[in-house]
C-alpha cells in the first residue's frame, strides 16, 4: 500500500508546515508502532496526573453534591432565582454544555459523512466531550427542577399516578430530544471504540484485560464483523446529524416558545445551533490542546495542521454565529414593539450591559483577530486562549439570554436583577466533574483511533505526477 | 471433513494475503472454507472475497417503525386517555407530533441499528474461536480449513505468495 | 371524595370552553375605587394559607401574594401623580401561556370551570410556567417557609398546604366556588349572583372587585364588564383574561 | 383506583412518595380517611365538613367593625366582615383579616406570670389565676384610691365601663384610655375644635358620600383615621355612588398619603399652615360669595399663607372657585393639621370652612356622630397633657399601684413624655397584655386578657355609623392558652374584696356585668331588635353581633361665621432644615407589627415591607448624597434614629416623613424582627392649646452614616424608577 509514502520520513514532518498534506499523516508508522503508541499515552501518568485527579474529585464532592444536597433540601431558595429570573444558571449550563455536546457529533458524523480526512485522529476525543457534556446537561436539568425527587414524572410510562407527561410542552420535547441524543450519542461513542478495546485487549493483562475483554465482546475483525460495524457506523454518521441539529433547536424553542420579550425570534433554532457549535468547536480546540501537550506521543497524532483545521472552521462558525446574532438584533432593533427596544436598550445600558460588550468581545472580536492568520492557527496554545474566550463568550451569551433577559418582563413592577448564589459552587463543581470524567476516561480507553488513523493512512498514497507528487485516494470500504 | 486441520497463514500487507487468497482458491479450497481477519475494514473484493452480507439497516428501520409509532402514541394516544386542555390548544397538535416522532423514530433507528450489530456479530461472544493477536498490528490473518493431505502444498504455495507464517492452529480462548 | 369522581367524567366529556373568548367565572376590577388598602391581599393570605416569607426574601423579589398591587409614578415634584393602583393576579386566562409549557400538566384548564388551574402536587417545579406568564403572577414556594405553632391553627382545610418547590397562584378561591355550586345543587338550583365571593372582594372596603358569572348577561360583573372603562391587562397578547379592569381617575362631575 | 384506607396506611405509602392527592387538600385534623386519586383529577375539587360561624367585633382599632369568623373544629380560620354591622358592612381591612396572626401568635402570654422584677424577659406562666386574683385584690384594697391608676386602650368599652365603675365605687381616678392612633388623630383638639365651632366636643362624622368636592387638610381617612372602613366605603360612594357626578377630592399633605394618591389633586402644604390656607380660602370664597369676607375669615391673608405654606396664588383661586361652584363642599381636618402648635386654630379655620359651604348636617356635609346607646356621651381618650399628668404622678411616687390595659404604653406613648422612667417608680405596675410587648417587660406581674376572639364584650362606636349602635363581641373559639378574661379577674378580686366594693359591683363575672348593661336596650324604641328578657336578647345580640337602632341619629351641627378667627404661625421644635412628617402605617396601624402577614403586607405607597424607611425627596437625597437604601441619622431636640432612605417622589423636598408602627424591642419575633424604628422617639413633650402634642411641628437634621440597609420592598426599583437607579 502506502510503500512511495514511506519516502516522506515523518521526522520532518513537525518543520515543514508548508506541506499541505500533514493532516493526512502521510508518515505512516507500523500499525503495531501505533498501537504501542496509543497504549503507553493511555496507560503513563505520574504523581501530578493523580494529584489533579484527587483535586478534582474533592471539589466534585464538595462543590457539586454537598452544594446540591443543601439545594435539594433548603429549596432553591438558596440559588439566586427569584421572579421574574425564574430560569438562572442552571439552566444556562444546561445550554452551555448541550453546545459542549455538539462538538464531538459535528467532528465525528458530519466530518465523516463529508469524508473529511483531518476528522480521523481526534473523532474520539471529540465523541467523549459530546457524551460528558450530556452527563452535565442532565445534570444540571435536575438542579434547576423544584422537586428533583419527582423528576421520573416526566417519564412517559404507565402509573399509578394515573397521569402521563404533557407533550404539549416543549420541556418534554427537550427531555425526549436529550434522551435519544444521550443515548445515540454514546453508542456512537462506542461502536468505533470495539476494534482499539480489541487492540487494547491483546495488549494488556490483569484487570484491563478482563475489562477490555468484556468491553470488546469478542472482537476478532472478521469481514463479517466489519462489515455489520461499519454499516451501522455509517447509519449513525447520517441518522445522528439531524437528531443533533434537533437537539439544539429544541432547547432554543424552550426559550422561542415562550411569549417573552428576546425569547420568541424565529432565528433561535439555527441561531442555537451554531451558537452550540461555536463553543463546541472552541471547547475541542483547547481539550486537543490539553491532551497534547500532556499525553505522550500525542505530537504524532495532532498536528498542528489539525489545530489549523479547526482553527478554520471555528473562524468560520465564529462569523455565521455573528451573522445569526445580528439577525436576531436588528429584527427587534427596527420593527419591535416597546418592550423588544426596551430590552435592546436594557442589555446596551442597563447594569448588565458589560455583560453583554464582552460577549460580543469574546465571541467575535477575539477569534476574528487571531484566526486569520495561519502562523497563528498553528499555534497551539493561541488557539487554546481563543478556545477558553470563546467559550466564555458563549456562556455569557447564554446567560444574558437567560436571567438577564428575562429581567425585562411585560409588567415592569416586577424588574429585578439576578445575582447567583448557590450556582457559583455548583457550576464549578460540574466544570470539575466534566475534567474528572474525561481524564479518567483517556487512561481507560484508547483516545485515539488507532484503527481509523491506519484506515486513512492505508487509503492515501503519494502518487508521482510531473515533477511532483500528489496525494491519490484509494477506496477501502 | 472432521478430521479436517485449521492453518493459519499471516500475513503483513494486502497484495501478498490476496495473492494467498488466490492460491488457496486453485487448491479447490472454497470461500466457506477460508476466514480473513484484518485490523482494518477492508472491502472483500480486495481480497477476492464474496461480498458479506449484513441486515443492520433491515434491523434499524424495523426500529425506526417502532419509535415512530410509539412516538404517534405517545402524543396522539395519551389524551385520549386524559383529555386535559392546555392554553386553548387542540388535544391533538400536529406539530409536536412531528417533533415527538421524529425523535422517537430515529432513536429507534440508532438503538435497533445497535442491537442489530450485537444480533448479527453474535456480540457478546467469548468461546474459543480462530484468532491470533498480530491481527490488531494491521496483519491480515487467513484461517483456512484444508484435508491433512493439502498442508505441505498449501503451506508451500502461501509461503511463496508471501505468508509470514504457515502454521495448524488450534482455537483459543481471548 | 365522590365527588372528585362525578368531576373527573364531567371533566373528561367536556369539550374545551378555553377558547370562548368570556369564560365562566370573571372578575372586574375598578382602579377607581381601588384605594390600594392592601385588604385583598391580607384577605388572600388567610382564605389561600399562604406563607409569609420574611424580609430577606421579600428584599430579594420573592413576594408570596397571589394578588398584589401595583403603581407607578408619573412626572416629578410638584407635578408628580401617582397611577392608579392596580391589583394584579392571575387573570384566568382562556388561552392561558402557562398552561401548555408544563410537562406534567400541572397548570391545566378546567374544562368544567373554565378556570387556569395549577395542581399542585403535580408540579415538579420547572417554573416554565411563571416564566411564561405575563402578568408575573405566579409565585413559587423557594422554601418552606416555618409556620411556628400554633399559627398552623388557622390553615384553611379546603385548600392545599404547599411544598418547597411548587408554583401556586390565585384560584379565583375555587374552593368556595366549589362550596357553592354544592350548595346550589343541593338547593336544586343555579348558583345565584353574588352567592360566590373571592376572598378579595370580599374584604375590599371599596368594592372595588366584583366577582361572578361573566358568562350570564345578568349578573352584575358581566354588565360591569360592558363598562365604557373597561379594558384587560395586556390584551394584545390574546390571552384571554377573565379579569376586566375600569380605569379610573376621570373628570369632576362627569361620569366615567 | 380509589381504595380507603387508614390514616397510617396512607403515611406509609405518602413515604414512599406515592403522594395522595388529596390529603395535602382534603383532609382536616378530624378526616379519619384519605382516599387515594389519580393525578388526574385534582384536589381543589374536593370538599371537606360545614364550618361554623361567629360574629364578634375587630379590636385592631376601636372602630368597632363587626366581624363574622369562620370556625372549623374549634379553630378560627377566617375572619369576614359582618355584613350586618352598620360601621362596616361586611368589609374590613387588611389589619381585621389578619387578626388571626395576634390569636395564634407564637409569642403570647401563656399565663399568669408572677415577673422576676421589672424588665425580666421571661414570660413563662409561674401564678396561678388564684394568685393573680389575690394580686390585684391586694392591689385595690392596701393602697389608698389616689394611688391607684388605670391606664386602658381605647377598646374594648365594656372593660373601660366595669374599670369606669370600679374607679367611682373605689373612689379612685377615673381611668385613663389611650392609643397612638388618638395621639396621630389628635382627637382632643379635633374635640376643641368642634366645641368652639360648633358648640359640641362630640366626634364628627364627615358625609363623604354625599359630597361633590372635599378639601381634606391631612385627614388620612383611606388608611387609619377614625373609622377607615366606614370612611373607603364614603369615599367609594363619592366616587362612584351616584352614576351622574364623580366626587372631587383635594388633599392638603406635606407627603403624598394613600388618601392624597386617590385624591383628584394633591397640595404639597408645609406642615401646619393647613390653617392658614383654609382661612385664606375661606376668605376668598366667602368674598366671592357674599361680596365681602365673612368677619370669620376676616383676618386671613392670602399673600401671606401662599408664602408660608408654599401653595401658589393660582392655586388658591382655582380652589376657591372649585369649593364655591360645589352643591356640596366639605372640609375635614385631619391629625396632620392638628398635631401642631397651631393645631387647634387650624381645626376651627377648616371646620369653619364647612359652616362657609353651609353644609352642616345637609347630604355630604358635617354631622356629630349619634350619642352610643348607652346614653353616656363620647369618651374621649386622653390627650399629652393628661398623660403628662399621670406620668408626673408615677414619677413621684404618688401612684402605688398602675393597671395596663390594651394598650402598649411604653411604646405607644413617644419617649420625651418619659413613661418607661416613670413606670420603674411605681411599685406594683400590673399588665394585662396577652403579648410579651415593652409594657408587659417593665411590668412586675402579667395577667394575660383573651385576645379580642376570645372574649365578650361590647365597643361604641365612634363614627362612621349613622345608627347609634353597640357593636358585639363573643369568644369564637375557647382560649388557645391559659388566659383570663381581665373583667373577669377584676370581678373576682372585687368579690375577694368584699364590702361596699363588692356590694356596689354585684356582677359575678364578665358575661353578667355586660348582660346588665345591655339591660336598658331590651326595650329601647326603634331597635334592630327588642326582646323580652335579657337572654333572648342576649342571643341575638350574639347572633348579629350587636345592637343598633335602624333609623340614623346623626346630630346637626349649628355654626356661625361672626366671629373672627385668627390662625397664628405654627412654631417648630428644633433647627433641622427638614419638617418632620410622621404618619402611622396604613397597614400596621398602632400595634399590627407583631403580625407576620401585616409585616409581610406592603405599603401602600413604598411597597416596602417588614422595616421602617424615610421618605426623602429625590432631588433633596441627591443634593445630600444620599441614595436609596443608604441609612441615616435623624436628629431631633428629642433624640435621633437611623432608617434606611426611600427616594420618595411625591414628597416636599423640604419635609421627610417616617411611618409609626415598627421599631420594637419586645411584642414577639415578627415586631422584634421586623427591622425598623420608632419615629416618635423624635417627638418632643410640646403641646397645642388643647393638650395634644404637637408632633408635627419639629425641624429635623439628617446626617448620612455611610452605613446601608436595603429595604424590602414589593415593587421592582428596575422597572418602577429605572435603572439610572443603581439597582440593589
Amino acid at each position: 500500500m502506502a510503500v512511495t509514502a514511506k519516502a516522506l520520513p515523518h521526522a520532518h514532518a513537525q518543520e515543514e508546515h508548508e506541506d499541505p498534506r500533514e493532516h493526512l499523516m502521510l508518515d505512516p508508522r507500523p500499525r503495531g508502532e501505533m498501537n504501542a503508541m496509543a497504549m503507553e499515552a493511555m496507560l503513563s501518568t505520574n504523581w501530578k496526573f493523580w494529584l489533579v485527579i484527587v483535586i478534582l474529585a474533592a471539589t466534585v464532592a464538595y462543590c457539586l453534591f454537598y452544594e446540591w444536597g443543601v439545594l435539594i433540601f433548603e429549596g432553591q431558595g438558596v440559588a439566586g432565582v427569584t421572579r421574574p429570573d425564574y430560569w438562572g444558571v442552571f439552566l444556562v449550563d444546561v445550554v452551555f454544555w448541550i453546545g459542549i455536546s455538539h462538538a464531538g457529533t459535528f467532528i465525528s458524523a458530519l466530518l465523516r459523512v463529508l469524508k473529511v480526512e483531518a476528522r480521523r485522529p481526534f473523532t474520539r476525543a471529540a465523541e467523549l466531550m459530546t457524551t460528558f457534556g450530556l452527563v452535565q446537561a442532565g445534570i444540571s436539568v435536575f438542579l434547576h427542577l423544584g422537586r428533583v425527587w419527582l423528576t421520573y414524572w416526566m417519564i412517559p410510562l404507565p402509573n399509578q399516578r394515573g397521569l402521563w407527561p404533557d407533550f404539549h410542552s416543549p420541556l418534554m420535547w427537550d427531555f425526549m430530544a436529550i434522551t435519544t441524543y444521550l443515548l445515540c450519542s454514546t453508542m456512537y461513542l462506542y461502536m468505533p471504540l470495539i476494534p482499539d478495546l480489541a487492540m487494547a485487549r491483546d495488549r494488556s493483562t490483569g484487570w484491563r484485560k478482563l475489562l477490555y475483554r468484556v468491553m470488546a465482546l469478542g472482537f476478532r475483525g472478521n469481514e463479517f464483523q466489519w462489515k455489520h460495524l461499519t454499516t451501522a457506523m455509517n447509519i449513525f454518521a447520517f441518522a445522528i446529524i439531524p437528531v443533533m441539529f434537533s437537539v439544539h433547536t429544541i432547547v432554543s424553542w424552550d426559550f422561542a416558545m415562550a411569549s417573552r420579550p428576546g425569547w420568541s425570534s424565529t432565528v433561535f433554532g439555527p441561531y442555537f445551533v451554531i451558537g452550540a457549535l461555536h463553543s463546541g468547536i472552541a471547547a475541542v480546540l483547547l481539550v486537543l490542546f490539553l491532551i497534547r501537550s500532556t499525553m505522550k506521543h500525542m505530537d504524532y497524532f495532532l498536528r498542528l495542521e489539525h489545530f489549523d483545521f479547526l482553527g478554520k472552521l471555528s473562524l468560520v462558525i465564529s462569523m455565521i454565529w455573528a451573522y445569526f446574532y445580528f439577525n436576531d438584533y436588528i429584527v427587534p432593533w427596527y420593527g419591535g414593539g416597546t418592550i423588544e427596544k426596551t430590552l435592546l436598550d436594557f442589555l446596551a445600558r442597563g447594569p448588565a450591559s458589560p455583560l453583554w460588550y464582552a460577549m460580543l468581545f469574546c465571541n467575535i472580536v477575539v477569534p476574528w483577530a487571531i484566526l486569520w492568520n495561519k502562523n497563528w492557527r498553528r499555534k497551539p496554545w493561541l488557539l487554546a486562549l481563543v478556545g477558553i474566550a470563546v467559550n466564555i463568550g458563549m456562556y455569557l451569551e447564554r446567560y444574558i439570554i437567560i436571567p438577564v433577559t428575562v429581567t425585562i418582563t411585560r409588567d415592569p413592577f416586577t424588574w429585578r436583577l439576578y445575582h447567583p448564589a448557590i450556582e457559583i459552587p455548583i457550576t464549578i463543581g460540574m466544570f470539575a466533574l466534566f475534567l474528572l470524567l474525561y481524564m479518567l476516561a483517556s487512561r481507560i480507553i484508547p483516545l485515539i483511533p488507532v484503527w481509523e488513523v491506519e484506515e486513512g493512512q492505508a487509503a492515501h498514497s503519494l502518487r508521482k505526477l510531473g515533477k511532483t507528487e500528489v496525494v491519490s485516494l484509494s477506496e477501502l470500504e | 471433513m472432521s478430521e479436517n486441520l485449521t492453518l493459519l497463514a499471516l500475513f503483513s500487507d494486502v497484495e501478498p494475503a490476496s495473492r494467498g487468497i488466490e492460491t488457496l482458491h486453485e487448491l479447490g479450497l472454497e470461500d466457506k472454507d477460508i476466514n480473513v481477519l484484518s485490523g482494518i475494514p477492508l472491502k472483500n473484493t480486495i481480497l477476492g472475497r464474496p461480498a458479506a452480507k449484513t441486515n443492520v439497516p433491515r434491523i434499524g428501520m424495523l426500529g425506526a417503525l417502532l419509535g415512530l409509532g410509539l412516538g404517534l402514541f405517545f402524543i396522539q394516544g395519551i389524551p385520549l386517555i386524559y383529555p386535559l386542555y392546555v392554553g386553548g390548544q387542540s388535544l391533538f397538535p400536529i406539530p409536536p407530533t412531528l417533533i415527538i416522532s421524529f425523535e422517537m423514530a430515529m432513536l429507534g433507528l440508532m438503538g435497533f441499528s445497535f442491537i442489530g450489530v450485537f444480533i448479527e456479530s453474535r456480540f457478546p461472544s467469548f468461546e474459543p474461536e480462530n484468532y491470533v493477536p498480530e491481527v490488531s498490528d494491521g496483519k491480515i490473518a487467513v484461517f483456512f480449513s484444508c484435508p491433512p493431505d493439502l498442508q505441505n502444498k498449501a503451506t508451500g504455495l502461501l509461503s511463496t505468495a508471501g505468508a509470514e507464517v504457515v502454521k495448524p492452529v488450534e482455537a483459543q480462548q481471548l | 371524595m365522590s365527588h372528585a369522581h362525578e368531576h373527573a367524567h364531567e371533566h373528561q366529556d367536556a369539550t374545551p370552553k378555553a377558547l370562548s373568548a368570556t369564560g365562566k367565572w370573571g372578575m372586574v376590577i375598578d382602579q377607581d375605587l381601588c384605594t390600594g388598602c392592601q385588604a385583598c391581599v391580607a384577605a388572600c393570605a388567610m382564605e389561600n394559607n399562604l406563607s409569609f416569607i420574611g424580609e430577606d426574601d421579600v428584599a430579594y423579589g420573592r413576594s408570596m401574594q397571589w394578588i398584589r398591587i401595583e403603581r407607578y409614578w408619573q412626572g416629578e415634584y410638584p407635578k408628580v401623580s401617582m397611577t392608579d393602583y392596580q391589583p394584579m393576579m392571575c387573570q384566568q386566562c382562556g388561552n392561558a401561556p402557562c398552561e401548555p409549557v408544563c410537562p406534567v400538566y400541572a397548570s391545566v384548564h378546567s374544562a368544567s370551570e373554565d378556570l387556569n388551574v395549577q395542581v399542585y402536587n403535580r408540579c415538579i417545579g420547572t417554573r416554565y410556567c411563571a416564566n411564561n406568564c405575563p402578568y408575573q403572577v405566579r409565585e413559587f414556594n423557594w422554601r418552606d417557609w416555618p409556620l411556628p405553632e400554633p399559627m398552623s391553627n388557622r390553615l384553611n382545610p379546603d385548600v392545599t398546604v404547599r411544598q418547597r418547590g411548587v408554583m401556586e397562584k390565585c384560584t379565583f378561591c375555587i374552593q368556595r366556588i366549589h362550596t357553592g355550586e354544592n350548595t346550589a345543587a343541593a338547593a336544586n338550583r343555579d348558583v345565584l349572583d353574588g352567592e360566590v365571593v373571592p376572598a378579595c372582594a370580599q374584604a375590599c372596603p371599596a368594592n372595588a372587585i366584583t366577582f361572578g358569572r361573566i358568562d350570564d348577561p345578568t349578573t352584575q360583573v358581566a354588565q360591569l364588564a360592558q363598562d365604557s372603562r373597561g379594558y384587560h391587562q395586556l390584551e394584545e397578547m390574546n390571552t384571554l383574561p377573565r379579569v376586566t379592569y375600569l380605569k379610573g381617575g376621570s373628570k369632576h362631575g362627569s361620569n366615567g | 383506583m380509589s381504595e380507603k384506607i387508614s390514616r397510617r396506611d396512607f403515611l406509609k405509602i405518602a413515604g414512599t412518595g406515592a403522594a395522595a392527592a388529596t390529603v395535602l387538600t382534603g383532609c382536616g385534623p378530624a378526616s379519619r380517611y384519605v382516599t387515594r386519586e389519580p393525578y388526574a383529577k385534582m384536589p381543589e375539587y374536593t370538599m371537606n365538613g360545614q364550618s361554623t360561624y361567629y360574629a364578634t367585633t375587630c379590636r385592631e382599632c376601636a372602630a368597632g367593625c363587626g366581624l363574622v369568623v369562620r370556625t372549623m373544629q374549634g379553630r378560627a380560620l377566617k375572619t369576614e366582615g359582618n355584613k350586618y354591622n352598620p360601621v362596616n358592612l361586611g368589609k374590613t381591612c387588611a389589619r381585621g383579616q389578619a387578626t388571626l396572626d395576634g390569636l395564634y401568635n407564637p409569642d403570647r402570654v401563656t399565663g399568669p406570670v408572677k415577673k422576676s422584677g421589672k424588665g425580666s424577659q421571661d414570660f413563662t406562666a409561674n401564678a396561678t389565676w388564684d394568685a393573680a386574683v389575690q394580686v390585684v385584690t391586694d392591689a385595690l384594697t392596701k393602697n389608698k384610691p389616689a394611688e391607684v391608676a388605670f391606664l386602658l386602650g381605647l377598646a374594648p368599652d365594656h372593660l373601660f365601663d366595669l374599670v369606669s365603675d370600679l374607679c367611682t365605687a373605689l373612689g379612685a381616678p377615673a381611668p385613663l384610655r389611650y392609643g397612638a392612633l388618638s395621639l396621630f388623630e389628635a382627637r382632643a383638639t379635633l374635640g376643641e375644635a368642634a366645641r368652639a365651632v360648633f358648640g359640641k366636643p362630640d366626634l364628627l362624622f364627615f358625609d363623604l358620600a354625599g359630597a361633590d368636592v372635599t378639601f381634606s387638610f391631612g385627614a388620612n381617612f383611606l388608611e387609619t383615621w377614625i373609622s377607615p372602613v366606614a370612611y373607603t366605603r364614603g369615599f367609594a360612594n363619592m366616587r362612584r355612588g351616584n352614576p351622574n357626578k364623580r366626587g372631587y377630592l383635594v388633599q392638603f399633605e406635606p407627603r403624598m398619603s394613600q388618601t392624597a394618591a386617590k385624591a383628584d389633586e394633591w397640595i404639597p402644604i408645609v406642615p401646619g399652615t393647613e390653617g392658614m390656607v383654609a382661612a385664606a380660602l375661606g376668605s376668598l370664597i366667602s368674598e366671592a360669595k357674599f361680596g365681602v369676607a365673612s368677619a370669620a375669615f376676616s383676618n386671613a391673608n392670602v399673600a401671606k399663607a401662599s408664602q408660608l405654606s408654599g401653595v401658589p396664588l393660582a392655586t388658591f383661586d382655582h380652589l376657591a372657585k372649585l369649593f364655591l361652584g360645589a352643591a356640596h363642599a366639605l372640609a375635614i381636618p385631619g391629625g396632620a393639621a392638628l398635631g401642631q402648635t397651631n393645631g387647634l386654630e387650624n381645626g376651627k379655620a377648616i371646620l369653619t370652612l364647612n359652616a362657609l359651604a353651609g353644609n352642616l348636617g345637609q347630604p355630604g356635609g358635617v354631622f356629630f356622630t349619634p350619642a352610643s346607646p348607652l346614653g353616656d356621651e363620647y369618651h374621649r381618650p386622653a390627650n399629652a397633657k393628661e398623660l403628662g399628668d399621670l406620668i408626673g404622678q408615677m414619677k413621684s411616687g404618688s401612684i402605688k399601684v398602675l393597671f395596663i390595659h390594651g394598650v402598649n404604653p411604653v411604646f405607644e406613648i413617644p419617649q420625651a413624655l418619659g413613661f418607661a422612667p416613670a413606670l420603674s417608680k411605681v411599685p406594683t405596675v400590673i399588665s394585662f397584655s396577652s403579648f410579651q410587648d415593652e409594657t408587659a417587660v417593665l411590668s412586675d406581674y402579667v395577667f394575660p386578657d383573651h385576645t379580642g376572639l376570645e372574649s365578650f364584650g361590647y365597643q361604641r362606636v365612634p363614627t362612621g355609623s349613622g345608627q347609634s349602635m353597640l357593636s358585639g363581641a363573643q369568644p369564637v373559639v375557647a382560649p388557645v392558652f391559659d388566659t383570663k378574661a381581665t373583667a373577669d379577674v377584676l370581678l373576682a378580686a372585687v368579690a375577694k374584696a368584699g364590702g361596699s366594693l363588692a356590694s356596689t359591683l354585684p356582677s359575678k363575672h364578665e358575661v353578667e356585668y355586660i348582660q346588665n348593661k345591655l339591660g336598658s336596650l331590651l326595650t329601647a324604641k326603634d331597635g334592630f331588635y327588642a326582646a323580652s328578657e335579657i337572654e333572648s336578647f342576649w342571643v341575638q345580640f350574639q347572633q348579629f353581633g350587636g345592637w343598633w337602632k335602624n333609623t340614623p341619629e346623626l346630630g346637626t351641627p349649628t355654626a356661625s361665621l361672626d366671629t373672627p378667627l385668627t390662625v397664628s404661625q405654627p412654631e417648630y421644635a428644633g433647627d433641622g432644615d427638614f419638617y418632620l412628617f410622621p404618619f402611622v402605617s396604613p397597614v400596621l396601624g398602632e400595634a399590627g407589627a407583631n403580625k407576620p402577614w401585616l409585616q409581610e403586607i406592603p405599603d401602600p405607597t413604598t411597597t416596602v415591607t417588614w422595616s421602617t424607611w424615610v421618605e426623602i425627596n429625590p432631588k433633596t437625597a441627591d443634593a445630600l448624597g444620599l441614595d436609596n437604601d443608604d441609612v441615616v441619622l435623624i436628629t431631633s431636640p428629642a433624640g435621633s434614629v437611623e432608617v434606611s432612605v426611600y427616594k420618595y417622589p411625591a414628597i416636599r423636598p423640604d419635609t421627610i416623613a417616617i411611618p409609626f408602627g415598627r421599631g420594637h424591642t419586645a411584642y414577639g419575633r415578627y415586631a422584634v424582627q421586623g427591622q425598623g424604628v420608632n419615629p416618635a422617639d423624635l417627638f418632643n413633650s410640646q403641646v397645642n392649646p388643647a393638650g395634644d402634642l404637637a408632633f408635627g411641628a419639629m425641624k429635623v437634621t439628617i446626617t448620612k452614616t455611610g452605613k446601608q440597609r436595603q429595604l424590602a420592598r414589593l415593587e421592582g426599583i428596575l422597572g418602577v424608577y429605572g435603572y439610572a437607579t443603581p439597582a440593589k
